[in-house]
């Protein structure tokens, strides 16, 4: 009978509190969307499991010694899961459309105002009662305008790990989203006829120009932003393994294996910040609705500036290109080959918006590293 | 620090981050176009779909396989 | 000279005490039964080694800053390793035969009896001069029951570190015996009738009820058992990564390379808990009769109870199916298919088998919840 | 704690385990009732075994092979 | 304004000081030679890699809390990561050749008189003004003749810590310079009649002669020198796993993701240790010339002991084989390949020459074991 | 330990390690003769590519498809 008592006291029932109940329907929603929905599923259906797990009654998975508290403290504090993770994607990622075509870096440039207007507006958001985001909260909070999950991961972990949850649920939620976000802009700023250009084949590119690429880039940003090299630089070393041609096993491991491994943890470690007390918040709420307004103002920048930049240009610019100046990789560029196939069924930009998407992951890479070097 | 001084403060990160994003992006144009003139010019496909290894091992066998095995049939034929 | 004297006050020849001799010739017997007889090789191999590199003198791989020392503190004190490789089996288990003919979870159900009879056996043989087991031993010992390497692991890890090294050597060994220890309790149990018995066939489950399974699996559990959700939690987050269909690469990669890197490591940790002073006790002699007596009593619990069920079931149930409910996954379904097969050589029972097979691996991690509960 | 008094709580774990074994599955039994009757219906193999990704692409690479060079062969056959 | 300059106060350009350009540059040699000379690519580019992340001013990867702090800490200075190259590389071995032939074992032993005529010189280097090698360093620099990757690191991070970075950089340098080095060494030392010898076909070997030779080798480890078991341990299991047939998922992973995982982390962690003030010191210059000194003098070793060994043998021995004493695996083994088909273009030596390359493997990991018991 | 020491315990490491170097690779030798005898035998290729499970794979399969495809032509042919 003692023993009844006491398994009872242990069960789930006998010690659930309201906001555990509200954090594991947010889980299930995430799950809910990850599978049924397809929303970004090798990110979300790890962090929605965790999101249920860590909050689990009387379980202790992110009490010290706990299973997530192990991955989260592994992993994220010390900020090598997202390095890693920019490690596999750069081994994944082909710049041949960036290298063949470079003006397009101005489209992913532009489409980083998204990130440093949102900070603004983060700040901003301090007169409305409730919030009081300090400069890091805001600088944190603003990278989900650059449209890459480890980049946010990465810089919440460093700037403000409290909303780390939120943020990279923002910054998830959000990329997945931009199939819904981006085309009502990208057509508000363009005409029908702007979005029926069609743009020049690009030039083909060569295996060297493909090496040195991710050595340029790194060495760029060694002499101007050093606090931006951990990003950047596991990111080139990816892409320097991918493009050498002497270390394809490492590659083929980084981008397959290593990712997948990383990505599982990852997913569970953020999920484990997504606890009542620091998600059920008004603050959050203002991550969200910031995270939107990045979305939407960067989608927006990138448009503008494709348009200013045709006006210049001798060859013809399809406007809607600057839409993938986000990243969101390869989301975005498919979302501009789409709204242009319906202005234009014989158009096919994918592989011209590949482009500024690339552009877009390292735009956002010098955007976090600039904003650690100013407020971190 | 009150409010208004963190709106300038954000207010002067977001220009000066806008600027520095687009000289430092502005500097690898610069570098990619004398990139290309270093090192472009080799004519293979800019993008596209690269065989893999993989891929190629299976056609090499594939190939092999079917090259012996018509090879075979060949000879059947003629015994006929 | 002096060179000469202290390279052989530094041999293996020199050093060696007796023990280590005895526990030597242990791990090659693991050896010896890993790859001459198959017995669990994938587990067998790795303890075997583990336990010969564990106990070369002078060489130490287990002392502080040794690597079996790491292993052993990173993957198992942690609970991180047997958590991850039943991560893996859940990527790995299909539980279409369960969903298709729920009832058969009584068959695994019943099977713990072999648990809960050895906790009650383990107390009892402290009557015996030389044995101390306290409440802790007992209920690691009896988990031997479960037939479940990494469920026993993880207990012992949690409630008796000392004996580890013994339970999971136990576990696996009579894992491997299956076969051997199964068809005599089988057949004293049943008439050659009614192991004739042909089953019905299995309705088709759809994959919503596949996917839908795990989570209300991980439901229950976090309602009624807190303390199972790392076991329960973790085997459901491999099999929803399996089932949903939208993460298959991290489900992939969650049931090949990182299963296979886990094993490896956990097989030498293992190993390195099997020194002599904590091997060569009167206690290992009790943990291996005690399993053995475990895993009897499960079969023959499992086999009783789907006699009974039989007799009130509508549709005929083959009571060999109650001796898969030990779980053992798929040694134990084997057997009952084998021993079905000699009574009748047109049934093949091996599909119905896995359905109170996987209900066994579920029992025997609620049973380890319902342990850590009560006495952890 | 003297042997009897440990038997008895031995005892009563296992009483207590049992039961909470039986119910915890119970319930489970009774959830995937619920399940059927919810999810289930779909016309699908239960159990079997999946083509996976490799050994179909294996095939598909094979058959374009063999397509190709029973093709071929067709074409010289008739050359002839 | 203010921001304006602290950004530029953190740039690399304003941080620079003249060793970490320096640094760099050797770095970028490294991934050149990695990458355009094909140079062991596999550890040279993530180590060059390393080197110029590890030298990028302000950016703290060496600083505690920095990544490759983390990845040096955690693989390096636990001797984790070279321990699980070594089990990876003993996975991919097949000594057939070996076991066919076993007195090819005398020339892997010979080949090692380049480590200990090296420590001898090193201590000698100490009558030059400047240098101040110790016992421990002459050890750790001697083990480059060893030609063996992950041997030199693991006794280097044991004995030496500091000198880990210009060793490893050597050690995998002249590895890849094999072809360069050996083959003037080798004709110096043979006529070319010696060099047309025809070897004897080897005799088959059966699967239990390669089942019981990791455990054999293993044996006498434990018996006569403990202190090589952890290498010569990780080792055998690898190759044990290889060779049993039993547990060939563990095998595959051991010799594909595991070992390329743990590749890129351990030479990124050996670039770590390149910093301007441990390699920009004459004690370098001292490293790569005694580096150079050790592998000829290997060579030479064990060509002249193949020549003498030629004299008692009833069956001819090339001696050109003597080379391949070193290890380098696969490097020596083609080189002497090819050497001897320029005298004789009928004359394939390579699977002969597998013999005396692996036996070098055994060697130089039991001439690490021995300098670890007399020095370490 | 001055200079002249120091080489004198080099040179002993030296003498001493060549030394266990041969006699522990030389019992390894004799360990070898002694495995040639006991396991020794079995005729297997002792050297060479074993093929692997993925290969065997591919080519069980290709000759499964190639099989099909010839045996298809032939009564394709034969209906000519
Ligand atoms: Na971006
Ligand atoms: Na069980
Ligand atoms: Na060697």
């Amino acid at each position: 009978m003692e023993g009844l008592i006491k398994l009872w006291g242990d069960t789930g029932l006998a010690n659930f509190v309201p906001g555990q109940i509200v954090m594991m329907l947010v889980g299930a929603l995430l799950l809910y969307l990850a599978i049924s929905r397809g929303y970004e599923p090798l990110l979300l259906l790890p962090i929605g499991f965790g999101c249920v797990l860590a909050n689990i009654p009387a379980a202790g998975f992110t009490d010290e010694g706990g299973l997530l508290w192990y991955v989260y403290h592994v992993g994220i504090e010390t900020g090598i899961f997202p390095l890693l993770i920019f490690m596999g994607v750069g081994a994944m990622t082909d710049f041949g459309a960036l290298i063949a075509n470079p003006k397009m870096l101005f489209l992913g440039a532009s489409a980083q105002f998204g990130i440093f207007a949102t900070l603004f507006g983060a700040i901003a958001l301090n007169l409305v009662p409730g919030f009081e985001f300090s400069l890091a909260d805001a600088s944190a909070i603003a990278i989900i305008g650059g449209a890459d999950g480890p980049t946010a991961i990465f810089l919440a972990s460093r700037l403000a790990p409290d909303l780390l949850g939120a943020i990279a649920v923002a910054a998830y939620s959000y990329m997945a989203l931009v199939p819904i976000i981006q085309p009502p802009i990208m057509k508000a700023l363009t005409t029908p006829a702007q979005r029926k250009i069609v743009m020049e084949q690009l030039r083909p590119v060569s295996k060297k120009e493909k090496v040195i690429f991710p050595l340029a880039v790194l060495f760029l940003t060694i002499l101007f932003l050093p606090a931006a090299t951990p990003l950047v630089g596991m990111f080139c070393l990816g892409n320097l393994m991918r493009e050498c041609g002497a270390v394809d096993r490492l590659s083929n491991t980084a981008q397959n294996e290593l990712i997948n491994i990383v990505t599982i943890f990852l997913g569970l470690a953020v999920g484990s910040k997504l606890s009542a007390e620091k998600f059920l918040t008004v603050e959050t709420i203002g991550i969200l609705v910031l995270g939107a307004v990045a979305f939407s103002i960067g989608t927006a920048s990138g448009v503008m500036m494709a348009k200013l930049m045709g006006k210049f240009s001798k060859t013809p610019i399809n406007p809607l290109l600057g839409a993938a100046g986000v990243s969101a990789v390869p989301m975005a560029a498919r979302v501009v080959n789409k709204v242009g196939l319906e202005a234009n069924p014989h158009n096919f930009l994918l592989m011209h918006a590949m482009g500024p998407n690339v552009a877009g992951v390292l735009g956002s890479a010098v955007a976090a590293g600039i904003l650690l070097a100013l407020v971190g | 620090m009150d409010i208004s001084e963190a709106l300038a403060t954000a207010a002067n990160i977001m220009l000066l981050g806008m600027v520095c994003v687009f000289v430092f992006l502005g500097m690898l144009v610069l570098a990619l176009k004398v990139l290309e003139k270093v090192a472009g010019g080799e004519v293979v496909p800019a993008v596209g779909v690269v065989p893999t290894k993989s891929n190629i091992q299976v056609d090499a066998n594939v190939t092999a396989a079917i090259t012996a095995a018509v090879h075979k049939f060949r000879q059947t034929k003629s015994n006929d």
